[in-house]
């Protein structure tokens, strides 16, 4: 029998599975940098279910924001 | 008795590069970071030179390795740095490359921009490399795995064109893959053990289904960044692309790096979750790589990329380490641990030699390359006539990497067969020498271009952008191809400071 | 099955796609991502094994922080790499 | 001593230090850059010779440094590597003479001279190693440092050799590697040790160590050219030539040699080696190496490439000698190690002088050099002679103590291989020479560069002189105290714990004078260097003759005893030798006052001289000789002189001759070698002292036999002599029928030991092959028309008595001390008489025969009625005194008087063509000096014989009716047979017995034809056939085919002489 | 393996794996990941001793937030290595021109285009985020957040001035080299300096711990962002500086 937290869990995790699955297979590269960050973002509140502030704030900041950022000035570097 | 405290001494091999690099990043005018550059080798080569001197010899009480426990926190909370034999054998080779190669560079990068970002990089590289080699924690060693493959990135990109760019880009990705295989087996090692120290997990470590995986990724991870055959793609071009300083470390320090880790692993680290099995096939690849490196070395057009498959080759050899480990039923635990130092010696040997020749014949390759402005192997006709002190570099390193007595190489050969015969591992035998004998068709291929007399009479002149390099380019070349004979001779040094036992 | 054994065993997972990605993906772009998403993997692992116990463990979550940095970072070198050769790929649609 | 620990040390560093400082000086420097180099070569020397002087005085050299854990570079003197170091250190200085001399213009002398000082650092390296791993990394050293030598010149072919000789020498030390780490594995540090560090070490698995033999034996091979392993020597001649020289001689091949034998005695110890039966399987691979070297040199045009096969040949002589497992073996390797340097080197700086200076690179274009470069090609002759192992050259000694070495180990086959390689170096070299002095310069030389005050500049030409001087001394004085013989006998006594001294007991009566007999010919000849002596030359001959008489005169029997020249020379007067000498020197005074007049006016004056004057000494040597190397030696020299003699004329028939007696001679001697190696070998040999039947097996006498036989004509070794001796002049006719000839017979009777044992079966075939010749050559011989030609068939036919009558000597013992005298007599008669027939038909042409007809007749007839056994004559006295003894032989006995019948038919033919060839109008003055002569051979001819029979006392038996009858009826019936062939009409029966001569010399010839056809054929086809593969066999098959045809007769009698011979051996078993 | 690197979307079909290989390639990373699931989820984790240990050891680090005392104190090492490898980066990237040294750090220029919405949401978010940024390096200390948070905000607040178009960064000005660096200085000068009191390099004097932490914070701050905003600038060749292999496609064209 799942509880309803573990439930969550289980959401947020194949939901950052699938987003991750569904950015490597993207065909637009701009799709795939948003599914990227979306899937950043389902992490950072899978870690803030485990208690990882700290980490859910730098991931979300860093990881998925930044890199975001960087990702998406690249992607208009090579399309000019 | 030691006068001062050595372990005391250990920080300052790490700061001592990073205080190099913010002063170079500050301060970008010529001369100054070239001042900056020779002081820090030389506070480098100070310290080192004291941690030697003072270390106590191996038959009195220096059996546990130095630790320096930073910030006062002891493991497993804090992080220790640690020195024993082999590890301080690779700071000493590392100051000791590091000093001649930052000579070298001095004048290598005396009329190119690109110095502005050279130099803070090479000394953060250097202080990757000090910091990776005196670490005892496996957490922190993630860290300078990725200081090195950074800095060697940003390196290897310097040269600024295409080729060396993508290269750079390959090595980068594999070396961020590598380092995250290793990291996971971090996270894992951690879970199960619940610390992050060498002495301490070795201490704890047995064998489970966890240390296995652990051990895999690590083996993996650290494996394509030592560039094994058949994880060896990468390394030819970004070596074969950078410049000939960093050619140099790179072959010659940056991927032992990696195999030093590899080394502290399988023999200490997680030695029980090794089997005879998996030392096998780390041979195994290492024979192939031996060949294949040697093979591909042979085809090479141009000479930086055959100096680079000859490192595929060399680094073959390093892991033919792994079979010779192995224990037999009939051997007690003390042969067996003879036979593993013994091992251990010879490619204690193999790294220094290789990594002496290897950084001769980048700078004699840079040498040529400098003035001639190509490295076609098929255009160096008559090179011996020009360039004779960088052709004689490349000559002696090359004996050194063929084996060939007395040098570094054949000593470390010797080493190598005499304990694959001990071991009754006769076709490594075959394998060593027919490595040799190949390696000597690739670096003759070289030698005879060079002698060739130009055919025309016209060809008489020196090539038309000829340049004359700076004298001291090829003497510091020609100095390192001198200590790779100079260790020929005397095997004894390096042998006794490899048989001070770490860990364990 | 605990909640730290589900998040381990996605992180594990999230390590296997992004090194299938790494493998299997010509796009340059695309490694990197992959890349990415293995290191989001592997701090994971870090994060779910540290919440296995009773307390929370610290430790880990320092050393993922560290982690997500020097990931940023290589990301970073990779695609001003990426975008360098790009620019000299096409030298006259950049000029 | 720190002195002791760091001399080889320093030895090292004085190679290496000028080696590196020479780099650094630029080519604009020449001075400094030669300074330096003879600073290096200098200080080498000077330091080995200190070294030297140390180990005499019993003092330890050995230099370690910690190398490895339990492993250290050990760096040691002992005899063996001082022998090699000595070597390596003369020859670089020499060599850097040379290479300064030849590159003088060159580029790059910088690098040349830089990596030559470190290719000898590395050789010196190589001689001191003190355990296995020096040696392994001197001699991985040896390999880099030559490289940059070999492509020197930067030239396609140059760079192909040092690929070539890159992937040979790398294999070979990967192999080398491999069996040195394998059995450091097993036997721990491999102290090079006396007697092997192996044997002492019984749990050793013998399959690993026969493995690890092999390896290590495929890694010297390599270098040392043993069979597979040779092929990149001789492509390595694209280098200059002093590397040439220093490579063949010393450096590299040498240094494999000189491992080998530090392999098998101080590592595996000699003996060990043997229990595991590895020195069998090296002496077959080493015989192997010696055969298809030689073979192959001799079909290569290019002369450095022919002495590059030579080279590959010549060091496995070594390798044969260590692994023929016994000390006199060894001595005779290792001795090698040393004689082979001091040659090829020679040859190698002659090659490259006349490149140099002539441009000349093929053998094909050296006619005539010996004119235009007299002292390089002199060198080079002494080295070349010495090669092929004429004794006493250096080359010799090594083959001697091989052959008698192999003989002690019970390797007959051996002897077999060396023979086969002399008969090559022959084969191959003989021609070089005979190009270079007898043949005409043929059109200017290819690239001549102006010829100066010398012959080539002055640095050219020392080294070479220097070293053929080195080589022949070393062959002269072998048993000398510091010569390299004795050297290597120290080294052999260590290596198998005993001693070999020789012990020669002085004589009570010293004959010193005699030396002047030997000296003054010898002195003469060197005279004849200097341009005003020339002028004198002729009187030379007579006054060399005329001192040795005196010199006679004044000793008494006794002997010299003289340890240090040879083996140790023996010259005596006794009896024997007394009578002979005083023949010797009496025909060669009278044929040197007949010769004087001739010799003035000749053209061709000094060379005449010179040879006279050896074949004088090698005959007046021979004669007093009593050992077996003195005896050799000068049998030798006279040989090889009366070559000169022999084609003096330089016709196409002179030449023929020359060829043929060259031949001949050649292949005497190796019999002759392979004889006395056995003699030698039985005399030395302690356990058969006192038992003559094993002291002197039936082989040993067989071939001594044949091999003196070749020189007294035998028949069926004597084709030479009716061709030869005519086309002399006059007077060496006379010499060569008189008393050369008897130079067999004196060997013979100097080393057959008559009276002691029966050898029936040689006795009755050399009774029936010495009749046979007997009549055989009264046959042929009238049916010439030349006079010469039909007295050297009479000397054929009369020796044939005389070969009988030692047959006689040989089946009955018992008779010998009746029989000895009287073939002395018998041949003294022969001499003289023969001499004054020749002297006579010589001078025939300038006699006044319309003046003094009757006094010309008596001149003529008074010796050809003494030869011819007339009553009274000293011709009777011979023979009765020989039939007396020998009737005890039936066939002898019967067949003996009959002789006198052919004698006097062939006699009475003479006096026919005397008469034909009287001239009608005598040009000029008769010679005084002739007619003295002639006349005082003649008073000889009639009363010595007589004087020797009456101190006899058989004087009175002639008188009696029965014995003048016994001595006049064949004369009678000759005289019968004379006037009936008279009758017949003369010549076409010429042609009918030429021809029939003809085919019983050579049934062999007629197999060497079809053999020809053969290969002919061969050729043909191989023509038409595209294929390479095809051609290449067909090439091979025919040069096969040429060599044996090229050997001829001689090759195929010896080959058969041979099997024959082993077949007795086999049998025996 | 790393061979096919193709830049554009349109190359991508032709550089990718075969199926086979692909097929191959997924088996192997599927079973490597279920040997370490199955191996993770079969390992029954027994005790932490870390946990313990960073919570009785808290009190001495200076700070309260135990991931920042790990960070700062117990691991401070592998913070200062982590500067060093921002600075590694910020150098690769990094587009250097001689030059450009004397220029100032930020230049003021007139945009191409201006947005006014941008420019007045600017003038009210760059204060706030710089006060944020603030904010979460101080309670860094004692709740979730620190230099590396702050550091990221801050750069944010950079990002956003460099996409209004008014402003430019110029990192090859003293200035920007200083802020580069001073991270990792002032790292390094505590770490050394605190010899002098403890003796042992990075070990903080207990009372002074707190302050140390805070200044080490407030200059990685700096760097972080620097470094941050340097990347972002990296990737935007046409407003920054000219770039060498700008100034040799002038040359060609």
């Amino acid at each position: 029998m799942i509880s309803g937290e573990l439930f969550i869990d289980l959401l947020l995790g194949s939901g950052a599975l699938v987003t991750a699955i569904l950015c490597l297979t993207a065909k637009d590269l701009f799709q795939a940098i948003l599914l990227f960050i979306s899937m950043g973002l389902l992490v950072t509140l899978a870690w803030v279910r485990l208690g990882a502030w700290d980490i859910a704030i730098a991931e979300a900041a860093i990881g998925a924001g930044l890199t975001g950022a960087l990702l998406i000035a690249t992607r208009r570097q090579l399309n000019q | 008795m030691p006068v001062i405290d050595v372990a005391s001494l250990l920080p300052l091999l790490i700061a001592i590069p990073l205080i190099g690099a913010i002063f170079s990043v500050l301060l970008s005018t010529k001369y100054a970071q070239v001042l900056i550059g020779l002081l820090s080798a030389l506070a480098l080569v100070l310290v080192i030179g004291l941690i030697l001197v003072n270390l106590p010899s191996v038959d009195t009480e220096f059996t546990t390795p130095l630790r320096y426990v930073l910030a006062g926190w002891e493991a497993p909370l804090g992080i220790a740095l640690s020195l024993d034999g082999f590890s301080a054998l690779l700071l000493s080779l590392t100051v000791f490359l590091v000093t001649v190669l930052t000579f070298y560079s001095a004048f290598y990068f005396a009329a190119s921009p690109a110095r502005v970002r050279f130099w803070p990089l090479w000394w953060l590289l250097v202080a990757g490399i000090n910091a990776l080699f005196l670490s005892a924690d496996i957490f922190n060693v993630y860290v300078t795995l990725e200081i090195i493959g950074l800095a060697a990135v940003a390196l290897v990109a310097l040269s600024g064109n295409k080729a060396g760019l993508t290269a750079a880009l390959r090595y980068l990705l594999v070396g961020l893959l590598g380092s995250l295989c290793y990291l996971l087996a971090v996270a894992l090692l951690y879970h199960v053990y619940g610390t992050l120290d060498f002495a301490q997990l070795a201490a704890k470590a047995e064998s489970n289904p966890l240390s296995w995986a652990a051990l895999a990724l690590i083996t993996v991870g650290l494996v394509l960044k030592t560039a094994l055959v058949p994880l060896h793609f990468w390394l030819p071009h970004a070596h074969g692309s950078a410049p000939a300083p960093v050619s140099a470390i790179l072959s010659a320090l940056v991927v032992k790096a990696s195999f030093y880790l590899l080394v502290r692993f399988w023999m200490e680290i997680l030695a029980p979750a090794v089997t005879n099995e998996a030392l096998m096939l780390l041979g195994i690849l290492g024979g192939t790589a031996i060949l294949w490196g040697c093979v591909q070395a042979l085809r090479a057009k141009r000479l930086k990329l055959m100096v680079a498959y000859s490192t595929v080759a060399q680094i073959g050899y390093l892991f033919l380490l792994f079979p010779l480990l192995m224990s037999t039923e009939e051997a007690s635990a003390s042969q067996l641990a003879a036979q593993q130092q013994s091992a251990l010696a010879a490619v204690s040997y193999f790294i220094v030699a290789h990594a002496c020749a290897k950084a001769a014949m980048f700078i004699a390759a840079g040498n040529i390359i400098h003035s001639l402005g190509h490295d076609d192997i098929a255009k160096l006709q008559g090179m011996a006539k020009y360039m004779p002190l960088s052709l004689f570099t490349f000559a002696i390193a090359g004996g050194s990497l063929i084996g060939l007595p007395p040098s570094a190489g054949f000593i470390a050969k010797w080493l190598l067969l005499n304990v694959a015969i001990d071991t009754h591992q006769w076709w490594w035998v075959v394998i060593i020498l027919t490595g040799g004998l190949l390696a000597a068709l690739a670096i003759f291929r070289v030698l005879d271009q060079a002698f060739i007399k130009p055919e025309q009479a016209s060809d008489h002149v020196a090539p038309d952008n000829w340049q004359k390099v700076p004298v001291a380019m090829p003497v510091s070349g020609l100095a390192l191809a001198l200590c790779t004979m100079a260790l020929g001779f005397n095997a004894d040094l390096i042998i006794d400071l490899i048989a001070i036992e770490g860990g364990e | 099955m605990t909640q730290a054994l589900l998040y381990g065993v996605f992180g594990i997972a999230l390590f296997g796609i992004g090194l299938f990605g790494v493998l299997a993906i010509a796009h340059v772009v695309k490694k990197i991502l992959a890349i990415n998403i293995c290191g989001v993997g592997v701090f994971m692992v870090f994060i779910a094994n540290a919440s296995s116990g009773a307390a929370p463990d610290f430790v880990p979550h320092a050393m993922v922080l560290t982690g997500i940095v020097v990931a940023v970072a290589g990301t970073a070198m990779a695609l001003s790499l990426v975008v360098r050769i790009n620019a000299l790929e096409k030298p006259e649609e950049g000029a | 001593m720190m002195w002791q620990s760091t001399l080889p040390l320093l030895i090292l560093l004085s190679a290496l230090v000028s080696g590196v400082a020479i780099f650094f000086v630029s080519d604009n420097k020449p001075i400094l850059r030669k300074t330096l180099n003879f600073f290096g070569a200098g200080s080498c020397v000077g330091l080995i010779l200190v070294m030297i002087s140390g180990v005499y005085q019993g003092q330890v050299f050995e230099t370690r440094l910690p190398l490895l854990p339990n492993m250290d570079l050990v760096l040691h003197a002992d005899a063996l590597s001082l022998l090699f170091v000595a070597l390596s250190g003369f020859l670089w200085l020499l060599t850097t003479i040379y290479a300064i001399g030849y590159l003088e213009q060159s580029p790059n002398r910088s690098r040349f001279f830089g990596f030559f000082s470190l290719c000898v650092f590395a050789t010196i390296g190589v001689a001191l190693a003190g355990n296995l791993i020096t040696f392994l990394i001197f001699y991985e050293l040896l390999t880099l440092t030559t490289y940059p030598l070999v492509v020197h010149k930067g030239n396609k072919a140059s760079l192909a050799a040092g690929r070539k000789y890159l992937i040979y020498t790398m294999l070979g030390g990967a192999s080398l590697l491999a069996g040195v780490v394998w059995l450091k594995a097993l036997a721990g540090s491999l102290d090079f040790t006396a007697t092997g560090i192996l044997a002492s070490m019984p749990h050793l698995d013998p399959f690993h160590l026969k493995v690890i033999f092999a390896l290590i034996i495929i890694g010297l091979g390599v270098k040392a050219a043993l069979i597979p392993l040779h092929g990149w020597l001789p492509s390595a001649m694209a280098a200059p030539a002093p590397v040439s020289a220093l490579l063949h001689a010393v450096a590299v091949v040498k240094a494999g040699a000189f491992g080998i034998v530090r392999v098998v005695y101080d590592v595996y110890g000699v003996e060990f080696a043997q229990e595991l039966g590895l020195t069998i399987i090296l002496a077959v691979m080493a015989s192997v190496t010696i055969v298809y070297g030689s073979t192959r040199a001799v079909f290569q045009d290019d002369l450095k490439r022919r002495l590059a096969y030579s080279t590959v040949s010549q060091v496995s002589y070594i390798a044969l000698g260590t692994a023929i497992a016994g000390p006199i073996a060894t001595i005779g390797g290792i001795a090698h190690l040393v004689h082979q340097g001091l040659m090829k080197i020679t040859m190698f700086f002659c090659a490259g002088s006349i490149a140099e200076t002539l441009g000349v690179t093929k053998v094909s274009q050296m006619n005539g050099a010996g004119k235009r470069m007299p002292l390089t090609m002199l060198a080079f002759s002494l080295a070349v002679l010495g090669m092929i192992g004429i004794p006493p050259a250096a080359g010799f000694i090594s083959k001697w103590y091989l052959g008698t070495g192999a003989l002690e180990a019970g390797f007959y086959w051996v002897l077999g291989v060396l023979i086969i390689s002399s008969l090559l170096n022959a084969t191959y070299f003989l021609p070089i020479l005979y190009a270079a002095w007898f043949k005409p310069q043929q059109g200017a030389w290819p690239k001549e560069k102006p010829k100066g005050r010398l012959e080539t500049h002055w640095m050219l030409m020392l080294p070479p002189v220097v070293t053929a001087l080195l080589a022949l001394s070393a062959g002269l004085f072998a048993d000398a105290q510091f010569s390299p013989l004795n050297w290597v006998k120290l080294i052999a006594a260590r290596e198998y714990g005993s001693e070999f001294v020789s012990i020669l007991a002085a004589s009570s009566q010293q004959i010193p004078a005699m030396w002047l007999a030997l000296g003054a010919p010898l002195l003469c000849a060197l005279l004849l260097v200097r341009k005003q002596m020339q002028q004198v030359a002729h009187w030379f001959l007579p006054l060399s003759a005329g001192i040795a008489l005196l010199a006679y005169a004044i000793s008494g029997q006794g002997s010299n005893t003289t340890p240090w020249l040879f083996f140790g020379s023996v010259l005596t007067l006794n009896d024997t030798t007394s009578t002979f000498f005083l023949l010797a020197v009496s025909l060669w005074l009278l044929a040197a006052v007949f010769a004087v007049n001739f010799v003035k006016a000749d053209e061709r004056k000094v060379r005449f001289c010179l040879f006279f004057l050896l074949a004088m000494c090698g005959n007046f040597g021979l004669v007093l000789a009593q050992d077996i190397s003195g005896f050799i030696s000068f049998f030798t020299l006279m040989s090889l002189a009366s070559y000169g003699l022999v084609v003096h004329f330089d016709t196409d028939e002179a030449h023929q001759a020359g060829k043929s007696y060259m031949q001949w001679a050649v292949l005497g001697e190796l019999l002759l070698f392979t004889g006395l190696a056995g003699l030698a070998f039985g005399s030395i040999d302690p356990s058969l002292a006192g038992n003559p039947e094993q002291t002197y097996p039936a082989w040993v006498i067989g071939f001594l036999l044949a091999g003196f036989g070749v020189k007294a004509g035998l028949f069926g070794l004597h084709v030479w002599l009716p061709m030869a001796h005519p086309v002399a002049p006059v007077a060496a006719s006379a010499l060569l029928s008189g008393v050369m000839v008897k130079a067999g017979l004196l060997g013979w009777l100097k080393f057959i030991p008559f009276g002691e044992v029966a050898f029936a079966t040689y006795g009755s075939v050399l009774v029936v092959l010495g009749l046979f010749a007997a009549f055989f050559g009264v046959l042929v011989g009238v049916t010439q028309d030349n006079p010469k030609a039909l007295l050297a068939y009479s000397t054929m036919s009369q020796m044939g008595i005389l070969i009988a009558a030692v047959g006689v000597g040989l089946k009955y013992p018992e008779l010998w001390s009746l029989l000895l005298p009287a073939i002395v007599l018998y041949a003294v008669h022969h001499g003289l008489a023969k001499a004054a027939l020749f002297l006579f038909a010589g001078m025939n042409s300038t006699l006044t025969w319309h003046k003094y007809r009757w006094v010309c007749w008596l001149a003529a007839a008074l010796p050809a009625a003494a030869l011819a056994g007339l009553p009274l004559t000293s011709g009777a006295v011979a023979k009765i005194a020989l039939k007396d003894v020998v009737e005890r032989d039936l066939l002898m006995g019967t067949v003996l008087p009959l002789t006198a019948t052919g004698t006097t038919w062939l006699m009475m033919r003479f006096l026919q063509l005397i008469a034909q060839k009287q001239p009608k109008k005598v040009t000029g003055q008769p010679d005084v000096l002739q007619l003295g002569a002639y006349g005082t051979l003649l008073i000889l001819v009639t009363v010595l014989s007589y004087l020797i029979s009456q101190a006899n006392g058989t004087w009175a038996n002639h008188l009696t009716a029965a014995s003048f009858w016994s001595s006049a009826w064949p004369v009678l019936l000759g005289l019968g047979i004379y006037f009936i062939t008279r009758a017949l009409p003369a010549g076409d029966i010429n042609v009918a017995y030429t021809e029939a001569g003809s085919l019983v010399r050579l049934g062999a010839e007629t197999l060497s034809q079809g053999l020809k056809l053969l290969k002919d054929e061969i050729e043909n086809t191989s023509w038409q056939l595209p294929q390479r593969v095809v051609c290449r066999q067909a090439r091979v098959v025919g040069l096969a085919m040429a060599a044996v045809r090229s050997l001829m007769t001689p090759g195929v009698l010896f080959a058969l002489l041979l099997c024959m011979l082993l077949l007795a051996m086999i049998a025996a078993r | 393996m790393f061979n096919n690197m193709t830049l554009s979307d349109s190359a991508q079909q032709e550089a990718d794996l075969p199926g086979s290989v692909l097929l191959i390639i997924g088996m192997v990373v599927v079973a490597a990941c279920l040997f370490l699931a199955m191996s993770l989820v079969q390992f029954q984790s027994t005790d932490q001793p870390l946990v313990t240990l960073v919570v009785s050891n808290l009190e001495q680090s200076g700070v309260e937030n135990p991931v920042t005392a790990v960070l700062l104190n117990f691991r401070s090492y592998d913070t200062l290595l982590e500067v060093a490898v921002l600075l590694i980066v910020a150098l690769a990237v990094m587009p250097f021109s001689l030059q450009d040294t004397r220029l100032p750090f930020i230049k003021v220029s007139e945009p191409v285009e201006r947005s006014l919405v941008l420019e007045a949401f600017l003038r009210w978010l760059l204060p706030a985020i710089i006060v944020t940024s603030g904010y979460l390096l101080w309670t860094g200390a004692v709740l979730p957040g620190g230099a590396f948070q702050a550091g990221a905000l801050l750069a944010g607040a950079g990002i956003l001035l460099l996409l209004a178009g008014h402003h430019s960064f110029n990192f090859n000005a003293p200035t920007a080299r200083l802020l580069l660096v001073v991270g990792l200085a002032m790292f390094l000068l505590v770490g050394a300096g605190v010899v002098l009191s403890s003796g042992i390099a990075l070990a903080y004097p207990v009372a002074m711990a707190g302050m140390l932490i805070l200044v080490i914070e407030v200059a990685a701050t700096i760097t972080i962002a620097a470094v941050l905003v340097l990347l972002f600038c990296a990737l935007q060749i046409e407003p920054l500086g000219p770039q060498p292999n700008r100034v040799e496609k002038e040359k060609h064209s």
